[in-house]
């Protein structure tokens, strides 16, 4: 072993530094046989931290309904699949970029833009629309006019800049957002429903392909930051920020479609949060295979990185691919004519292990499935929220309804959201049919999908006052709310996505605003028809001690059969009826 | 007073403007560049007549504004 | 009319423009790599929106110095029609084929909105389908479309015909509201000195269909398949 | 070589960004800022060790690229 990787011993304060448990560090040592070394504990807290795990939201993740006749594909890879007829499918996923957003808000919300579109283009589709939804501290508090034009314009910067029409979204302001606020961003892309690309890697001695961007020392531990609490001097640490390159995105995209055109692609996965790590060790899990990365042949911007660098990194715009042998010249003939990095850095073997080399030495070395699948699972203990009674209307003050009207009308959470959505393409790739400022955004599919008439909607929803008073009310409300913006301009839900925001879980109230929100949402949609294909779980949402409140997002998608016929928001003419729907 | 506020990023951040620009120069056949990276440079000119007090208001100026310190690093130049 | 649209890496709204021609010319138009250094015969280049490069350095600054540019240039410079719509607009003002420059919007903010287009000049091979005067409204979308040119060029630009299109208001009315970006003289299209090279920051491109909420910018699709069938 | 491309707007074109950073140091208070304008700072390693041909290179990169002579103007500086 070379001296980076041989450490002088793991202490119980650098395994704390890593953001694992003595418990779970034990459960590393059983697996590993033997002390691990730096490179090996940094994979460990990657692979096990909330962000990449999902340990405390398994179980009742597992409690949605997520089956239906539409799906293609359900929870578990890079974005949900649903079949829209004509043999195409749509392809779809909300994620979130909370923490980076707060410290960087235009760079945060940038690379949360940059992150969910490549968990859809990696699945073989063309991004079609992009929707945001955000929730911001009270107007009046200091920072909040900083974050708000910062996220605005970060997230404006990245989806203008890729050109991927950015139609729908929602903004809240509260003051339990003031020291975290939430930035959940989501892409729809189109793709031929026979040709999805999945990430199980498969076929020993198969070439494993990086592409992109260069690494650098970006965000290196940003996927356990993701899962820690915030404390006051979070602003101290300033960890190293993610910059986005939108542009090489847009060359990215390019090239892994066309390349997606050839029978190249074994296995494809995008590396996100916890980099070549979790995109690597995913790969193979799924596959039930094993690999071999020679780290010497990573393309990297810094000089004198380490190998826990190289593996932790969570550099932007990078892509991992596993080739069919014989096609390593198509492809980086590829990547060379869009002007991208291209290195064939290792092969899949049939050990089910991960093996690290470095400068000829193995730099770490570990087993593949008892790491992936062992990765802690918790029951967390919770208590169900109790709702306060309803309200009588009887003991609120008497209010002019006009002067009320006027109140609401003007308060933060209805005004004109325009001044966002104009610093948002809308319009790229001329097919938005419904633009932003209507219920929900709509674009038109191409002609080889029902000859140019049909359309696909869009619109994330949440109102998390409802899910604070009421967990199982709020999380069907959100669902609800999001259908009925579908149905409004005309379109039937086909699924829906999921982005929960919560607080600490380790909170017994707080993992029941959890449990409540999923059962409420799991009920809506199994109601409406609309199943959850895919999602996203941020936790550990707290400042000081003190929780967001409960926000599960709701993405919605749903097909509209006839553009041409979508009735307008708008009072027409003089002289018409309203109507009154609903109860 | 003029003043001269230079803001580059800090080592180590991604400058995607600089690789591009780098990228560029290579294919109008620039050989040896072998770093490119972009700052900004601010000029004002202030009101002020004390070095000192002039130095404090734009180190403030900086770090409420001219700089994003969680990516960039600034320095200030008094001109004359 | 044949016609080839140049794709710089960062393009975006390249598809739009190909249906906004094949809608009016029914023909296909050629899309072209900016690595390639031969142009197919055609009788119209266009330049479409995006962000070629990133927009990195200056909008347009790096797709202008692009191999395919040079032919453009050589193309432009025997009289074949150039149109550059936004990103286009700027790098044709960046390899010098219009003058002036595009600079940051004056709100420092991106602008995706429509705006109200009044025609300056309605005898060039562009605006034959137009009346001078004529009001079109077509969406913007861009970060860099704060037009500028010195008090000379303006002057030129003025007295020979070279501005294409302002921005006004519903009466027609060049106010500084009905202007998105902060251009000199709300400014949002020109000519060259022989009306060949035209470049606008709108879009016309989306505003070709009812679906788009509009179909004003036909006129000058329109027109042009008119003037080069 | 190590250099330094310093890329201003000309005097009499109109710095929107400067404008806008004037602008918003006002809004926070600071007082006597008489005005300001933004520009570009380019940083380049080159492998060329002839201070002669530096020079005439980065000549030629600003002229080709690196400013828009229309409305900029450019200085070098070879910083080592
Ligand atoms: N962050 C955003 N990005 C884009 N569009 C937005 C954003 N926030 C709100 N909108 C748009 O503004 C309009 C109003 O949003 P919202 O208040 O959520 O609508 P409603 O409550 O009627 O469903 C919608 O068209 C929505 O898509």
């Amino acid at each position: 072993m070379t001296d980076t990787t041989k450490t002088p011993g793991i202490t119980p304060e650098i395994v704390a530094e890593h953001g694992l448990k003595p418990e779970e560090y034990r459960k590393v040592l059983e697996i590993m046989g033997r002390e691990p070394n730096l490179v090996e504990l940094g994979i460990f807290s990657v692979m096990w931290s909330e962000h990449c795990s999902y340990k405390s939201s398994k179980v009742w993740l597992k409690k949605l309904p997520t089956q239906g006749p539409q799906v293609i594909c359900g929870p578990g890879e890079n974005a949900g699949v649903v079949d829209i007829g004509d043999g195409m499918a749509a392809i779809f996923k909300i994620e979130s970029h909370n923490h980076p957003s707060f410290i960087e808000p235009y760079q945060g919300a940038a690379t949360g833009v940059g992150g969910i579109l490549r968990d859809v283009f990696t699945m073989g589709a063309r991004p079609i629309m992009n929707l945001n939804a955000l929730r911001f501290g009270s107007p009046d508090h200091p920072k909040t006019r900083h974050l708000v034009s910062g996220v605005v314009a970060g997230i404006g910067g990245y989806g203008n800049c890729v050109g991927i029409p950015t139609v729908a979204g929602e903004v809240n302001f509260h003051p339990a957002y003031n020291g975290n606020i939430l930035v959940n961003a989501m892409t729809v892309g189109l793709a031929p429903a026979d040709r999805i690309f999945y990430s199980a890697a498969a076929g020993a001695g198969n070439p494993v392909v990086y592409v992109g961007s260069k690494t650098g020392r970006d965000g290196i531990h940003g996927a356990t930051m993701a899962s820690a609490e915030f404390g006051e001097d979070s602003e101290e640490k300033r960890p190293t920020v993610q910059v986005g390159d939108p542009f090489t995105e847009k060359l990215l995209i390019e090239a892994c479609l066309e390349l997606m055109a050839t029978d190249a692609i074994v296995a494809i996965q995008d590396m996100g949060a916890a980099g070549l790590t979790s995109s690597s060790f995913e790969m193979a899990s799924k596959g039930g295979v094993g690999v071999e990365l020679d780290l010497d042949r990573v393309p990297l911007r810094e000089e004198g990185m380490t190998p826990y660098e190289i593996m932790l990194s969570e550099s932007q715009e990078r892509m991992l691919m596993v080739i069919k042998p014989g096609r390593e010249e198509l492809t980086r003939g590829i990547f060379e004519k869009w002007d991208l990095d291209f290195a064939v850095i290792g092969r899949l073997t049939e050990t089910g292990k991960m093996v690290l080399r470095w400068h000829g030495e193995v730099a770490g070395e570990l087993p593949i499935d008892p790491l992936a699948l062992a990765s802690p699972e918790y029951d967390r203990p919770w208590t169900p929220t109790t709702p306060p009674p309803p309200l009588d209307p009887a003991s609120l003050p008497e209010r002019d309804p006009l002067e009320a009207l006027e109140t609401l009308i003007g308060c933060p959470d209805l005004a004109s959201r325009r001044w966002i959505w104009e610093q948002y393409d809308h319009l790229v790739m001329g097919n938005t049919v419904v633009r932003p400022g209507a219920d929900a955004g709509v674009v038109r599919l191409p002609a080889e999908c029902g000859g140019g008439k049909k359309g696909l909607a869009a619109k994330v929803d949440c109102t998390p006052r409802y899910c604070l008073a009421d967990p199982v009310q709020g999380g069907r409300q959100a669902v609800a709310e999001a259908c009925r913006n579908l149905y409004a301009v005309g379109a039937r839900p086909l699924a829906v996505t999921n982005n929960l925001n919560f607080g600490n879980p380790e909170k017994p109230e707080i993992m029941g605003q959890l449990v409540g929100c999923l059962q409420g949402m799991g009920e809506a949609c199994r109601a409406l028809g609309a199943p959850v294909v895919s999602g996203n779980v941020s936790l550990y949402n707290e400042t000081e001690g003190k929780a967001i409140l409960p926000t599960p997002t709701i993405g919605a998608i749903g097909l509209v059969e006839d553009v041409a016929r979508i009735p307008g928001a708008g009072l027409a003419e003089a002289g018409l009826a309203l109507v009154l729907l609903g109860r | 007073m003029k003043a001269k506020v230079h803001v580059t990023l800090k080592p180590g951040v991604l400058d995607p403007q600089g690789k591009a620009i780098h990228h560029a120069l290579g294919a109008l056949g620039f050989q040896g560049v072998e770093e490119v990276r972009q700052g900004k440079v601010i000029e004002l000119e202030l009101a002020e007549t004390d070095r000192a007090r002039a130095e404090a208001a734009l180190d403030e100026m900086c770090r409420k504004l001219l700089a994003n310190t969680v990516i960039e690093n600034y320095a200030i130049e008094l001109t004359d | 009319m044949r016609s080839a649209v140049i794709v710089f890496p960062g393009s975006n709204r390249e598809m739009d423009m190909v249906a906004a021609l094949e809608q009016a010319s029914g023909k296909k138009p050629a899309l072209v790599f900016h690595k390639d250094t031969e142009l197919p015969e055609v009788d119209l280049i266009v330049l479409p929106g995006g962000f070629s490069h990133g927009d990195y350095l200056r909008a347009g600054a790096m797709a202008a110095r692009s191999p395919v540019m040079a032919e453009v240039r050589r193309r432009a410079e025997k009289g074949v029609p150039v149109l550059g719509v936004c990103n286009g607009f700027q790098i044709l003002t960046e390899a010098g084929l219009l003058p002036g420059a595009l600079m940051r919007n004056a709100s420092l903010r991106f602008v995706c909105k429509n705006v109200t287009l009044r025609c300056e000049n309605a005898q060039t091979l562009f605006t034959g389908a137009m009346e001078a005067g004529q009001r079109m409204t077509v969406p913007c979308a861009h970060m860099d479309g704060n037009y500028f040119a010195d008090a000379d060029t303006m002057k030129r630009l003025e007295d020979s015909g070279g501005i294409a299109f302002r921005y006004v208001d519903g009466e027609g009315r060049t106010t500084e509201e009905a202007n998105p970006n902060g251009s000199l003289d709300n400014v949002a299209g020109v000519f060259n000195e022989t009306k060949t090279v035209l470049g606008l920051m709108p879009h016309p491109e989306d505003a070709t269909d009812p679906l788009h909420g509009g179909t004003d910018g036909r006129a000058l699709f329109h027109g042009l398949a008119e003037a080069l069938a």
